[in-house]
C-alpha cells in the first residue's frame, strides 16, 4: 500500500468515533477489532508456521475468563488483569505447543480441538471457579485514572491500540529471523532443521505468541461485553477466525485484519438487508462464492491484481 | 456388575454409530485430504431424506434408506464437481474453508425447509427392548449395529477388492502414475466424494430413527466422525471402526463412572493421549521416518 | 593432501541402521579429516544417504557412535547438529519453494542471527542492525554461488540447476565447518557440473571440510582427497582416488551390482 | 472488472446498503424481539416468534396502540451471547425500539443486559429462568417467566400427591439445567425427599444411555428431567430401552407434551410435565376466552399444536410491552419502563404484574406466572389424577 493510502487509512481509523453515525457501528468496529486481534493470532500459526489450530477459542476463552475472574473475585485492576490473562493464555499455548509439537496437519488439528473441548467442559463443570454455565455477569469496565473506559469511543481506542500492538508484533516477527524460522517450518521442515532451525523451539514460540494474542482479545472481549459464559469457547468462534484468516489471506499481514473487518460487518449487514431466515444461508453462500472466486484470499488477490496492472 | 455390563452394551451400540459416521469421512478426509466440515450435513441430509421418503412419498422403510443414500451420493458428487474440482490445486485450508461454507449453507437451508422442530422418523421395529439377562437393547439399535457392520464390511470390500477401489486408492497415492495407467482422475475424485457422502447419508438414514432429525444434528456427528477417523488412522476403514468402538465405550464408561458433565471430555482426553503416544493413529503401523 | 595431524573432523564407528528387518547400514566405520574433500560412493541402496541421515540426526542409528571434533553427536537433533557446524543438503532438490532466493538464504543464515522474542518486539534498533547485517551476508553468499541476479525471484520458478545452487547457498548460510553434499551434481549438465565442482573447491578453501555423496565418477575422482566405498551397508574400501580405482573389490561391487540389477 | 474487485465491490455494496437505514417519521411503533431462530434451540425460538406475531397482528387489528400500528423487528441470536448483545445493540441504536422482548436462554439474556443499562431500554424476559437475571440490579429487566425456584415452589404443593420419596435429576448442562437441579433439589430436601443422582447432558448430546444406566442404579422413584423437548424425547425413548421404571417429571415448561406423545409414543406414557400453558384445556386457564382464541388462531395459521406451550410466551411478552406503551402514552423507553411497573393485564398464562426483585434502588421486575402440571395418559394429555379428582 502506498504511503498516502496508509495515511488515509490511519486517519480514518483514528477519527472513526467522530464520524460514524451511531454507536451501533462503533460496536461493530470494536467487535471487528477484537476479532482482528484473534485473526492475527491464528494467522501466526496457520499462515506462517502452517499449523492449523482449531482450538483457538480456548485461548480466547482462557483470556476472557482469567481477566473476568481476576477483576471480579480478586478485584484486580483491569491493567493488571489484562497482562495476567495474556500470560495465562500464553501458558496454555506453551502447554499445547509442547504436547502437540510432534504432530502435524490433521493430527495437530484434532489435538487442538480436543484441548479446546476439555477447557470448555471445565468452564461448564467447575462451578466453584467459573460459576459454570451461569457465566460471570458484571465484569467491570476498565478505568484509566479518573476516567472510565466504559463508553464506546474510549473502548474503541483501547481496542484500536491492541490491534496496532498485535499487528506491530506480527510485522516485527515476520521480518526477523523468528518469522523466517516460522515460514521455513511451513515451507520445508527438514531443510529448515538442516540449517539449525530448532523445530520444537519455534513451534512452541509460535503457539505461545499466538495464544497470548488470543488471550489479549479475550480480556478485551470480557471487559467490553462485561459478561463471560462458556459460550466463549464455542467452536463457531474458532470457525469465524479461520474464515477471517483464510478468506482475508493467510500468511499476509493485512489479510487477517481485512478478513476480520469483512466478516464482522457481513453478518450485521445481512441483518439489515435480508430477513433473519436467510441471513445465515446467505452468509454460507457468500463464503462459498468468495472461496471459489478468490481461493487464496482477498489480500493476495488484490496484490496479484496490482502486479498485473503495473507491469 | 449388571450395571457395568449394561454400560458396555451401551458403549458398543454407541461406538457402532460412531464407526458408521467415521467410515465415510475416512475416505474423504483420509484419502482425499479434504477437511470436510460438511460431513455432518450429509448425515443430516440422509435423515431428512429418509423422513421425506417415508412421510411424503409413503415409501417402505428400507427403500427410504436406499433413497437417502442415493440422495447423499448425488449431492456429494455435485458438490465435488462444482466446488472442489476448481480448487484442486489449492491448499487444504482453502478446500476446508469452502466446506465450512457448505456446512453453514446446508444447515441453514435445512432449517429453512424443515423448520427447527425435530422430526421423528418412524421405523418398523418394536419399541419394547430385547432383554438378555441383565442387559437390554432396543431392537432398532441392534438392527442398526448389524447393518452398520454390514456397511463397513461392504465399504472395505469395495475399496480393497474391486477394480474401482484399486483405482481410487491409486489416484490418491500416486496421482501421476494412476493417470498414466488410464485412471480418470477427475472421475475418481467425484466417485470417492460421492461414496463418502453416501455413507454419511446412510448413517443419517439409520440413526435418524434412533434419535431425531433436526437441522443442527450434524455438528456433533462431524466432531465424532473426525475423532474416529484420526483415532483409527487416516484412510483406514478397520481403524475407523475400532476407533469408533473405543470412543463409544470410553465415553459411556466415563459418563457412568467419572462424571456425566465431563462425558465428552473423556473422549477428548483419549484422543489427546492416543495422538501423543501413537501420533499416526491407534491402528496404523508406525511409518518409518527418513 | 592437506591433512592436519592428529584430530579427525568426523569419526564414524560401527554405525548400524535397521529398518524393520532390513539392515541399511551394518557396522560402518570411517574418518573424515579436516580440510579435505571426502566422497562416499557405492551402488544404489548401498546406504550412502542413510549414513548422511544418521550423521545429521535425521534418523537414530540402531548401534554405533558418531564423533565430531572429539565429542559425540548421537542423540542430538538435526538443528543442534547444525549448530555444531555440520550442515547437509538433500538428495532431492530441497528449497523453500514459495520464497524468493534471497529469503531462502536469509533462512540459511538463521544461526548467524541472535535476535530472540524480546529483541524482535522491543529492541527495534538492534533488530534493524541485525537484519541489515544478515542481508549483507546473504548478498555475499549469493554472489559467491553466482545467483546475485536471481535474488528477487521465487525459488520454485528457477531452473533445476539453479535451484541446486540455491540449496547450496542456503547450506552455506549456516557457515558449516563440515558440509555434507548429497549428490550435488545429479541431473546437471556438464557445464553446470563444472560450476559446482569449482564451488566445492572454493568452499573447501574457506576452511570447510566437505563430505560428498556422488555418482559421477569423473567428478568424484577429480576432486576428492579421500574416497569411501559402501556396498550393502558396509565399507568395502577406503583410500585415495587412485587406490580406489585400482581396488579389486570396488570393481567387482560396481560390475556385480550392475549384473544383479539387470 | 476483475474477479477480486467484483467480489470486493459486492461486499462493500452490502455493507453500504446496511449503513443507509431509513427512518420515517410517522412509522409504526417498533418492538424488538431477540430469539434463537437458528442453531440447536431454533424450534423453541421460532414458536415464541410465532406467538409474538399473533399478538402483534391482533393488536394491529384492534387499531394498534395510542393510534399507531406496531411492528416487530425480529433478530436471531443464534444461541450465542455475543450475537444477543449485538442484536440488542442493533435494535436499540439502529431501529430505536422503545422496548425489547427476549432472549430465550439465560446466557443470551445476561449478555444483552449491559446494553439495556447502557442505553436505558427495557426488556421483557419471556423464557429465561436463571435467578441472576432479576437479582443483578438491572432496573431495565422485567421477567414474565418463572425463575427455577419459583417453579419449584409452584410444584411444592403436589410433591406428596405425586408420591415422590427419592428423586434423581437429569438436566441439560446449562444455566437452566443447573439452576433447576439446585432449585428443585432444595425444595425437595425441605419436603424431606431424598435426593440421589444429579446427572448432566451436553446440549447437543443424543445418547443419554450412560446417564440413565447410572440413574437406574440409585433405586429412586422419580426422575426430574430438565431440558428442551428434543432431548426429553430422546431420554424418554432411551429410558424405555433401559427399562427405567420411574415417574418422570419434566420442568421448565418447554416439554411440549403433545410433541412427546407424537415422537416418543409409548415411552412418554405416564410422565408428568410442568407447563405454563395448557392448550389442551384452554377453559382451565385463567382467561379461558383469550386462551381459546389463541389456540384457535395458532391452528388457523397452520402452526403445529405442539408449539403452543412455547408460543404463548411470545404473545404474553408482546402484550405486556404494548400494554406498557399504552399506559405510558408514548413509545419512549424510559416512559415505557416506568409504565411497566404499573401494568396489570391477563395474558394467556394468567395475570401479569411486576413486583420488585433484586437490590434496593435498582430492582428488576418479576411477575408471578401461573404454573400447571399435566400428565400423559393413554396417549393423551390429561390433568393428573390428583387434580382431576378435585
Amino acid at each position: 500500500m502506498s504511503g498516502a493510502g496508509r495515511a488515509v487509512l490511519a486517519g480514518l481509523a483514528l477519527t472513526l468515533p467522530f464520524w460514524l453515525p451511531n454507536p451501533y457501528f462503533l460496536h461493530v468496529a470494536i467487535m471487528a477489532g477484537i476479532f482482528g486481534v484473534l485473526a492475527l493470532s491464528l494467522n501466526l500459526l496457520l499462515g506462517y508456521t502452517g499449523q492449523l489450530s482449531l482450538g483457538h477459542a480456548a485461548f480466547f476463552g482462557i483470556g476472557a475468563y482469567a481477566s473476568a475472574l481476576l477483576t471480579l473475585r480478586l478485584e484486580w485492576s483491569f491493567w493488571l488483569a489484562l497482562p495476567a490473562a495474556v500470560a495465562l493464555a500464553a501458558l496454555a499455548g506453551w502447554l499445547i505447543g509442547r504436547l502437540a509439537l510432534k504432530l502435524r496437519g490433521a493430527y495437530f488439528v484434532l489435538v487442538t480441538i480436543s484441548f479446546a473441548g476439555v477447557v470448555a467442559l471445565v468452564s461448564v463443570n467447575w462451578m466453584e471457579l467459573t460459576n459454570g454455565p451461569l457465566g460471570l455477569p458484571g465484569v467491570p469496565a476498565p478505568t484509566l485514572g479518573p476516567w472510565s473506559l466504559r463508553g464506546k469511543p474510549a473502548y474503541y481506542y483501547l481496542v484500536l491500540a491492541a490491534v496496532l500492538l498485535a499487528s506491530l508484533v506480527c510485522r516485527r516477527l515476520v521480518h526477523s529471523r523468528i518469522g523466517r524460522a516460522f515460514v521455513a517450518l511451513r515451507e520445508n521442515e527438514p531443510l529448515a532443521e538442516s540449517v539449525g532451525v530448532d523445530v520444537t523451539h519455534y513451534l512452541v514460540l509460535a503457539a505461545v505468541v499466538s495464544a497470548a494474542m488470543a488471550g489479549l482479545a479475550g480480556s478485551l472481549y470480557a471487559h467490553y461485553t462485561r459478561f463471560v459464559s462458556p459460550e466463549v469457547f464455542l467452536f463457531s468462534y474458532t470457525v469465524t477466525m479461520v474464515i477471517m484468516v483464510v478468506a482475508g489471506g493467510k500468511g499476509t499481514l493485512a489479510g487477517p485484519l481485512v478478513g476480520a473487518l469483512i466478516f464482522t460487518v457481513l453478518p450485521e449487514a445481512l441483518r439489515a438487508v435480508v430477513s433473519w431466515q436467510w441471513q445465515m444461508l446467505a452468509y454460507g453462500v457468500l463464503l462459498i462464492l468468495l472461496v471459489v472466486f478468490l481461493p487464496r484470499g482477498i489480500v493476495p488477490a488484490i496484490a496479484a491484481w496490482r502486479v498485473r496492472q503495473a507491469p | 456388575m449388571a450395571e457395568l455390563l449394561q454400560h458396555l452394551v451401551n458403549g458398543l451400540v454407541l461406538g457402532g454409530t460412531y464407526a458408521l459416521l467415521g467410515i465415510g469421512l475416512t475416505l474423504i478426509f483420509g484419502l482425499m485430504n479434504v477437511v470436510n466440515f460438511a460431513h455432518g450435513e450429509f448425515y443430516t441430509l440422509g435423515a431428512y431424506a429418509t423422513f421425506a421418503a417415508l412421510g411424503l412419498a409413503g415409501a417402505n422403510f428400507f427403500a427410504a434408506v436406499l433413497a437417502a443414500i442415493a440422495c447423499g451420493a448425488v449431492l456429494g458428487a455435485l458438490c465435488e464437481q462444482a466446488l472442489l474440482r476448481p480448487l484442486r490445486a489449492e491448499s487444504i485450508d482453502t478446500t476446508m474453508l469452502v466446506m465450512i461454507g457448505v456446512w453453514i449453507a446446508m444447515q441453514n437451508a435445512e432449517l429453512l425447509i424443515w423448520g427447527g422442530v425435530a422430526k421423528s422418523i418412524p421405523h418398523p421395529f418394536p419399541t419394547a427392548p430385547l432383554v438378555l439377562g441383565p442387559v437390554s437393547i432396543a431392537p432398532l439399535r441392534a438392527f442398526v449395529l448389524v447393518l452398520a457392520a454390514g456397511l463397513i464390511v461392504m465399504a472395505y470390500l469395495a475399496i480393497h477388492r474391486t477394480r474401482l477401489g484399486t483405482a481410487m486408492r491409486a489416484t490418491f497415492q500416486d496421482r501421476d502414475t494412476a493417470a498414466l495407467m488410464g485412471v480418470r482422475i477427475h472421475r475418481m475424485h467425484t466417485v470417492t466424494f460421492a461414496f463418502g457422502s453416501g455413507l454419511a447419508a446412510a448413517a443419517g438414514a439409520l440413526l435418524g430413527p434412533v434419535f431425531l432429525a433436526y437441522p443442527s444434528m450434524g455438528d456433533l456427528a462431524s466432531l465424532k466422525a473426525f475423532s474416529v477417523v484420526i483415532l483409527g488412522g487416516l484412510g483406514n476403514l478397520p481403524g475407523a471402526t475400532l476407533g469408533g468402538l473405543l470412543l463409544g465405550i470410553a465415553e459411556e464408561l466415563g459418563a457412568g463412572y467419572i462424571s456425566s458433565g465431563y462425558r465428552d471430555a473423556v473422549g477428548f482426553v483419549i484422543i489427546i493421549l492416543v495422538l501423543l503416544l501413537r501420533p499416526a493413529g491407534l491402528f496404523t503401523k508406525q511409518e518409518r521416518i527418513g | 593432501m592437506a591433512r592436519a595431524a592428529g584430530t579427525l573432523t568426523l569419526a564414524v564407528r560401527d554405525l548400524a541402521v535397521r529398518f524393520g528387518g532390513v539392515a541399511a547400514l551394518a557396522g560402518v566405520s570411517f574418518d573424515v579429516h579436516p580440510g579435505t574433500i571426502t566422497s562416499v560412493i557405492g551402488p544404489n541402496g548401498a546406504g550412502k544417504t542413510t549414513a548422511f541421515n544418521a550423521i545429521t540426526g535425521y534418523l537414530a542409528p540402531t548401534r554405533g557412535r558418531i564423533e565430531y571434533d572429539g565429542s559425540p553427536l548421537t542423540g542430538l537433533r538435526p538443528s543442534a547438529i547444525a549448530a555444531r557446524g555440520i550442515v547437509r543438503t538433500f538428495q532431492r532438490t530441497s528449497v523453500f519453494p514459495a520464497l524468493t532466493v534471497a529469503d531462502n538464504v536469509m533462512i540459511g543464515l538463521h544461526l548467524r542471527g541472535v535476535a530472540g522474542l524480546v529483541d524482535v518486539t522491543l529492541r527495534r534498533r538492534r533488530l534493524a542492525a541485525e537484519e541489515s547485517r544478515l542481508a549483507r551476508e546473504a548478498d555475499g553468499i549469493l554472489d559467491f554461488v553466482g545467483l546475485g541476479r536471481r535474488r528477487g525471484e521465487r525459488a520454485s520458478e528457477l531452473p533445476y540447476g539453479e535451484q541446486r545452487l540455491v540449496e547450496l547457498a542456503v547450506a552455506l548460510g549456516a557457515r558449516p565447518r563440515l558440509l555434507l553434499l548429497d549428490e550435488p551434481g545429479a541431473g546437471m549438465t556438464t557445464a553446470e557440473k563444472t560450476t559446482v565442482t569449482d564451488l566445492i573447491y572454493r568452499i573447501r578453501d574457506q576452511a570447510t571440510t566437505v563430505l560428498l555423496v556422488e555418482h559421477d565418477m569423473r567428478m568424484v575422482m577429480s576432486i576428492s582427497d579421500a574416497v569411501i566405498v559402501l556396498n550393502h551397508g558396509r565399507v568395502i574400501a577406503a583410500g585415495t582416488p587412485a587406490a580406489i580405482q585400482a581396488h579389486p573389490d570396488v570393481i567387482r561391487a560396481y560390475l556385480g551390482s550392475a549384473g544383479d540389477r539387470a | 472488472m476483475t474477479r477480486p474487485l467484483a467480489v470486493l465491490v459486492a461486499l462493500v455494496a452490502t455493507a453500504t446498503l446496511a449503513a443507509s437505514s431509513t427512518v420515517s417519521a410517522q412509522a409504526p411503533i417498533k418492538i424488538g424481539v431477540i430469539e434463537p431462530l437458528s442453531g440447536p434451540v431454533a424450534a423453541s425460538g421460532n414458536y415464541v416468534r410465532m406467538g409474538a406475531e399473533i399478538a402483534s397482528d391482533w393488536i394491529n387489528a384492534r387499531g394498534g396502540v395510542n393510534g399507531r400500528k406496531i411492528t416487530l423487528i425480529i433478530e436471531d441470536n443464534k444461541s450465542d451471547p455475543k450475537e444477543a448483545a449485538s442484536a440488542a445493540e442493533k435494535l436499540i441504536v439502529r431501529d430505536r425500539v422503545p422496548a425489547i422482548m427476549g432472549a430465550w436462554g439465560s446466557s443470551m439474556t445476561l449478555a444483552a443486559m449491559p446494553k439495556l443499562e447502557e442505553y436505558g431500554v427495557p426488556m421483557v424476559v419471556e423464557t429465561s429462568s436463571a435467578a441472576a437475571i432479576t437479582k443483578r440490579g438491572n432496573p431495565w429487566i422485567f421477567r414474565i417467566s418463572p425463575p427455577s425456584d419459583m417453579e419449584a415452589l409452584g410444584l411444592e404443593q403436589y410433591v406428596d400427591r405425586l408420591g415422590v420419596r427419592r428423586a434423581d435429576f437429569l438436566a441439560v448442562n446449562t444455566d437452566w439445567g443447573r439452576g433447576a437441579i439446585a432449585a428443585f433439589g432444595d425444595m425437595l430436601k425441605k419436603k424431606g425427599v431424598a435426593v440421589g443422582a444429579a446427572e448432566y447432558m451436553d446440549q447437543a448430546a443424543t445418547d443419554m444411555n450412560a446417564q440413565l444406566t447410572k440413574i437406574k442404579g440409585t433405586g429412586g422413584d422419580t426422575l426430574f428431567l430438565t431440558t428442551a423437548v428434543e432431548q426429553i424425547t430422546l431420554v424418554l425413548k432411551q429410558a424405555q430401552e433401559q427399562r427405567l421404571a420411574r415417574k418422570i417429571v419434566t420442568t421448565g415448561g418447554s416439554s411440549s407434551p403433545t410433541q412427546l406423545i407424537k415422537q416418543a409414543g409409548a415411552a412418554a406414557e405416564g410422565s408428568y410435565h410442568i407447563v405454563f400453558f395448557m392448550p389442551w384445556f384452554p377453559e382451565a386457564m385463567p382467561d379461558a376466552k383469550l386462551a381459546r382464541a389463541f389456540v384457535d388462531e395458532w391452528s388457523k395459521r397452520g402452526h403445529p399444536f405442539e408449539g403452543l406451550t412455547e408460543g404463548f410466551r411470545g404473545h404474553d411478552g408482546i402484550a405486556t410491552i404494548v400494554e406498557a406503551i399504552r399506559v405510558a402514552g408514548r413509545d419512549e423507553p424510559t416512559a415505557v419502563r416506568d409504565a411497566l411497573w404499573r401494568v396489570s393485564l391477563v395474558g394467556v398464562n394468567g395475570p401479569i404484574r411486576f413486583e420488585k426483585d433484586g437490590p434496593t434502588g435498582k430492582e428488576s421486575g418479576q411477575s408471578k406466572p401461573s404454573i400447571f402440571v399435566v400428565q400423559i395418559r393413554d396417549g393423551k394429555v390429561a390433568l393428573p389424577d390428583f387434580l382431576a379428582k378435585q
